[in-house]
């Protein structure tokens, strides 16, 4: 399993530096010339070719790509990502105070969509073509099939401008939590429910539930003990993804109910088209995903015991 | 007139990245076959004989020894002549279910040698399939269905009526049949006796079952640990 | 005394439209302390057979007949009777040893859940009774812990015939044990299997297509062809006079007997031929073959076999 | 001839397969409408007459007006071309792209392969979105741009299941037979792995073509996709959110068409996928 895990993380570090040299170029072919745009920010917008031309040597933008890559390299590295060129605040700050929002969403709605998928999968997978399976598989359809922004628009306008109930928009207590939750949750459960019952069935055909009922066991028995611990594998793992990808990825949902998060700033930045921002967050998110990938990975090693123990 | 002569033919395999170990699934093999003979080739499994099979054929390249086929040597050949040595020694292998293109009919999969190999015109093709079906007796009608629709005998049959299409003179046989019923076993093996009377095909039979390698072989060679050990 | 009957078993499932006729009227007994082999081709039914004993077809399966099991048809149970009697009476040996193991659990629990579920044992006491079963089929018992993908091929046959005689059943049924695996290890199992059905003085059903291992284990053999039994008869006399034809051909087939062929294929079990089965590829046709489906009928010494050619004697 | 009968029979067996029936006909009827558009709209989808601003559905105007007073039912029918457009090129592209590298890197292993998947892994270690809302904010707002964006962070999910079916074929005899008769890499790429890979292919492709089109109606929603006055339902729905509390049929019904398009997407690709191969697990985790 060792050298399963060492495989991974070095897979990782390669990961992350092809990410930097993805983030790198995203700014570095962003239109317009970026010595030109640091320099409207700093001096206003009456400004003298020469102060575009000192802030493009100063900056280092007339040194080949690679050299400019490897000075933003070195930066980034000491965690240094540079300031926006819009607020000129420090980008990783700025970054780090979104976090909370952006993990309290994630959390709550990867929690939201496994309680309603795992159990809806089992259920329709055990109790096959019947009226609940044909029921969970057309609401996840449903799910699947509605786009998330649209969903989280038709809960602001049912809880919030009829019932009164939550807020339509912002960050604070609980209760502002409660309608983008909803919508990113109900519409990952969609996902999973449907990947939860296509793994059970899987599993349920398999020639060790014929060895189990074979053994005189119960129905119960067979599912909990034998087939659910296989089901669950593929599950845990799409979980694990799919908590990296909300870690960066609700972007639509942030905006609609301006919520706080990284993407809502990815978003914002790109319409500011502060390009430094774009790509500090670009980087924030892919690392941490790159990350939230290698700990899914890890865990599976653990839980699956065919890469626990190799064959001897 | 001997057909094959091989030379201390030898195949290591490494493995893991830091501890370099060599594993010899070969390790100097001397094999002479004459034209029209067949040479059984029996051992536990993992003894190696299946990995000389495939360094014969150059699907695997050898580490060391030297390959004679029909006076030439064919150890480093390439290119067209190489490509023209597939039309001279062919390969049956264990698992009939698996040695057809599941989407390809059965048509097509005889015809498949000989559109390779471009040795036959459009208004030939027919008639070149239906002879070959007479010789392995597989009837017509089967001819438009899919690998899945045939039993594992009619599918070796149909391997066999591919490989006859390049009419080769050398034809590898790697456990042929040890996964077909008795009875359909019999004929298989009946059938590859007649070809070598009728073609003078010689044969590589792989077999771990003794019995069926000495009804089949003129000589045996007994293999254990990349080494023949024994030869009647 | 019979240990278990089958009378007239018709076991029909639909595939792609077509009604396959797995087992088309099986009449068969199990004698106490026997060992009776079902010898057939791949494709011929005995697997299905095996399975519909002990209840374990899917249920779109369309079963009738009789199967008496110490007085009692086991085809009209209720689903707890049957888990009883399949935990504790009727062991199954199922065939595909790699596929049939589950990959999560390991070896000892998959064993110890027999005794914990069936006899409510403690966690310690049932893990005791593993060790000595593991140790009974030749498998360290330290080995318990592990998991199936450590296992060999031979080693996991071994961990399925210990679970099959966990609880000591009266008959343990046998689907190809020894399929896929290289002559030394058939061998060693086909002698384990041996010595344990015999010192335990139970019944055993060997399901399989190599006569070979037949020869070696079985008191008594029913050979199945397309969907029916058409010969039983003593290892002897099927060895040295088989009777149907069909029995004389796989005889025949085999290397020491010249590998002699039968043409044909066996029949697809959708649509089999009218009248015996075997008349498209028999040797001694007569005018009733095609026509009319053969009974079976004694013979004089204790044979019973499905053919026209024993009808008038 | 043997091209036809195939095709034949997998419409046959479409037939019984109820959700394949469904799906189908519903994106037939979609497609019909993107074709027969400017007959089937009852007004002009750019004329705007500011007198009949926010009109709620009503005989002249089946869906209402929007703010500037053009049709929104007409403005439907006209973005049904876009919706499916983008879905089709783009799936068309991916496909493509990802299944030759699939197969490339599936059957060469070595180097190739590594230096594909490392490049898969990246590509896949951005969450969807973000790499496309990058790319659509550099390059710009525009049809072209949405599908350029969307195109480069979706081709992965074709690579790796086709690179997935590719390795298990190559243990199968029926290439070292191929490879025996001396056929070329090319023949046995294009002639033994490709034809084993199209259905699952086709499964996928239906799949993402739904996945597509929530994503460019995505974009649009953020205002990178495609601009107002094109009649594209993401950015009707984007403009239809300040008028929401008075007239909320602004933005109800291009949420309703997404939604049903995408459905009978899905609904077509879950039939196929039950006709052709149930036990496809990877394809769900792959797509999503």
């Amino acid at each position: 399993m060792l050298k399963y895990i060492l495989k991974r993380i070095f897979l990782v570090f390669f990961v992350v530096i092809g990410v930097t040299i993805v983030t790198f170029s995203t700014m570095h072919f962003a239109p317009g010339d970026p010595a030109e745009v640091i320099a409207v920010a700093r001096y206003g917008d009456d400004l003298t070719q020469e102060q575009i031309d000192w802030v493009r040597v100063t900056e280092g933008f007339d040194s080949p790509v690679y050299i400019q890559y490897l000075k933003w390299i070195k930066h980034v590295s000491r965690l240094d990502l540079g300031r926006s060129l819009v607020t000129s605040h420090d980008i990783l700050e700025e970054i780090t105070i979104r976090l909370p929002a952006t993990f309290k969403l994630a959390v709550s709605s990867l929690v939201i969509s496994l309680c309603i998928a795992i159990p809806a999968g089992i259920i329709s997978a055990v109790r096959k073509n019947t009226i609940i399976d044909h029921l969970c598989m057309s609401a996840a359809l449903l799910g699947v099939s509605i786009p998330n922004f649209w969903l989280g628009l038709l809960l602001i306008w049912l809880f919030s401008l009829t019932l009164h109930l939550f807020p339509s928009y912002g960050y604070g207590g609980c209760e502002h939590l409660v309608l983008p939750a909803i919508t990113l949750g109900t519409s990952m459960a969609a996902i999973t429910t449907r990947l939860t019952r296509s793994s059970m069935l899987d599993v349920l055909n398999q020639e060790y539930i014929v060895t189990a009922k074979a053994k005189g066991l119960d129905e119960k028995t067979i599912i909990l003990r034998h087939a659910l611990k296989n089901a669950m594998l593929p599950v845990i793992t799409f979980a694990g993804l799919q908590l990296g990808f909300l870690l960066g990825g609700a972007v639509i949902v942030e905006t609609i109910f301006a919520w706080p998060g990284i993407g809502k700033l990815l978003v914002d930045s790109i319409y500011a088209r502060d390009f430094a921002m774009v790509q500090g967050c670009v980087l924030f998110i892919a690392v941490l995903f790159a990350f939230t990938n290698l700990i899914v990975d890890i865990t599976y090693a653990f839980l699956d015991p065919r890469i626990r123990y190799e064959k001897t | 007139m001997t057909l094959l002569s091989v030379e201390n033919l030898k195949k290591y395999y490494y493995s893991g990245v830091f501890n370099k170990k060599e594993i010899r699934a070969v390790d100097g093999v001397d094999i002479e076959i004459k034209s029209g003979r067949t040479l059984g080739l029996v051992g536990g499994s993992g003894c190696g004989k299946t990995t000389v099979a495939r360094t014969i054929l150059r699907l695997v390249e050898p580490t060391d020894g030297s390959i004679v086929f029909d006076g030439r040597d064919i150890t480093k050949l390439r290119g067209r002549e190489m490509k023209n040595l597939g039309r001279e020694m062919q390969i049956i292998f264990q698992n009939p279910e698996t040695s057809l293109n599941p989407r390809m009919k059965i048509y097509d999969a005889i015809l498949e040698p000989l559109t390779i190999h471009k040795l036959c015109s459009a208004d030939e093709e027919n008639e070149k399939i239906h002879r070959l079906i007479e010789i392995v007796n597989l009837n017509k009608e089967l001819l438009f269905r899919y690998p899945h629709e045939l039993s594992g005998g009619q599918l070796q049959r149909v391997v066999i009526a591919r490989i006859l299409s390049l009419n080769p003179k050398f034809i590898v046989a790697d456990e042929a049949t040890s996964m077909l019923d008795p009875l359909v076993q019999a004929q298989i093996l009946n059938l590859m006796k007649d070809l070598q009377e009728k073609l003078g095909i010689s044969y590589l039979f792989i077999s771990h079952d003794m019995d069926v390698v000495e009804w089949m072989s003129d000589e045996i060679a007994v293999m254990d640990k990349g080494k023949i050990v024994d030869w009647k | 005394m019979s240990l278990l009957k089958i009378q007239d078993l018709k076991v029909y499932f639909n595939a792609r439209g077509k009604t396959v006729k797995a087992n088309n009227g099986i009449d068969l007994e199990i004698r106490e302390n026997e060992i009776l082999g079902l010898i057939g081709e791949t494709g011929c039914g005995k697997s299905i057979l095996g399975r519909a004993i002990v209840g374990l077809l899917s249920d779109n399966v369309e079963i009738r007949g009789k199967i008496v099991y110490k007085n009692e048809d086991i085809l009209d149970l209720s689903e707890d009777r049957l888990r009883k009697i399949r935990g504790k009476d009727i062991g199954i040996i199922l065939q595909n040893p790699s596929a049939a193991l589950n990959p999560v659990l390991s070896v000892g629990n998959q064993i110890s859940e027999i005794y914990r579920y069936h006899e409510n044992m403690g966690k310690k006491e049932a893990r005791i009774r593993t060790a000595k079963m593991l140790e009974m089929v030749g498998i360290d018992p330290k080995r318990m812990h592990e998991y199936p993908h450590q296992f060999s091929g031979g080693m996991k046959q071994r961990v399925m015939i210990a679970m099959g005689l966990a609880l000591n059943p009266g008959l343990l049924i046998a689907d190809e044990p020894t399929k896929g695996l290289d002559p030394t290890t058939k061998d060693k199992i086909v002698d384990l299997i041996c010595e344990l059905v015999i010192n335990r003085n139970m019944s055993l059903l060997l399901i399989t297509h190599d006569l070979g291992v037949a020869e070696k284990m079985c008191d008594r053999v029913a050979v199945m062809y397309a969907g029916e039994i058409i010969e039983i008869a003593t290892i002897e006399n099927i060895l040295s006079n088989p009777q149907h034809p069909y029995t004389q051909d796989l005889l025949n087939s085999r290397p020491k007997k010249g590998l002699k062929p039968t043409a044909g294929e066996s029949p697809s079990l959708s649509s089999p031929p009218a009248g015996c089965k075997f008349h498209p590829r028999c040797r001694c046709v007569i005018g009733e073959c095609p026509k009319t489906h053969p009974q079976m009928i004694e013979t004089e010494n204790g044979t019973s076999v499905r053919c026209f050619l024993y009808e008038d004697n | 001839m043997k091209k036809l009968n195939d095709i034949r029979n997998i419409l046959k067996e479409a037939g019984n397969n109820r959700m394949a029936a469904i799906g189908g006909a519903i994106v037939i009827l979609l497609v019909l409408i993107a074709i027969l558009a400017s007959l089937l709209s009852p007004h002009d989808p750019f004329e705007q007459k500011l007198e009949n601003r926010l009109l709620n559905p009503c005989f002249e105007y089946p869906f209402g007006t929007d703010n500037l007073g053009r049709c929104i039912f007409s403005r439907l029918i006209f973005g049904t071309r876009y919706s499916l457009a983008i879905g089709v090129v783009v799936v068309g592209i991916t496909a493509s792209v990802g299944t030759t590298l699939g197969i490339v890197s599936g059957y060469s292993r070595g180097i190739i392969d590594e230096t594909l998947m490392r490049i898969v892994d990246i590509v896949l270690a951005f969450p969807g979105i973000i790499l496309a809302l990058v790319i659509a904010g550099i390059l710009g707002p525009s049809f072209l741009n949405v599908v350029i964006a969307i195109s480069l962070t979706h081709w992965p999910a074709y690579t790796r299941l086709v690179r997935g079916i590719t390795l298990s074929l190559r243990e199968k005899e029926f290439i070292e037979g191929a490879r025996a008769l001396r056929a070329s890499n090319i023949y046995i790429m294009r002639r033994h792995i490709l034809p084993n890979c199209i259905n699952p292919i086709i499964v996928l492709a239906t799949l993402d073509i739904a996945h597509a089109i929530i994503f460019a109606t995505g974009l649009s929603f953020l205002g990178l996709g495609i601009q107002p006055p094109t009649p594209e339902w993401g950015s009707m729905l984007k403009a239809g959110i300040p008028y929401f509390r008075i007239s909320p049929h602004l933005t109800f019904f291009p949420g309703t068409a997404i939604m049903v398009t995408v459905m009978a997407f899905n609904f077509l690709g879950d039939g196929l996928r039950d006709m052709i191969d149930p036990k496809i697990n990877e394809i769900i985790l792959v797509s999503e």
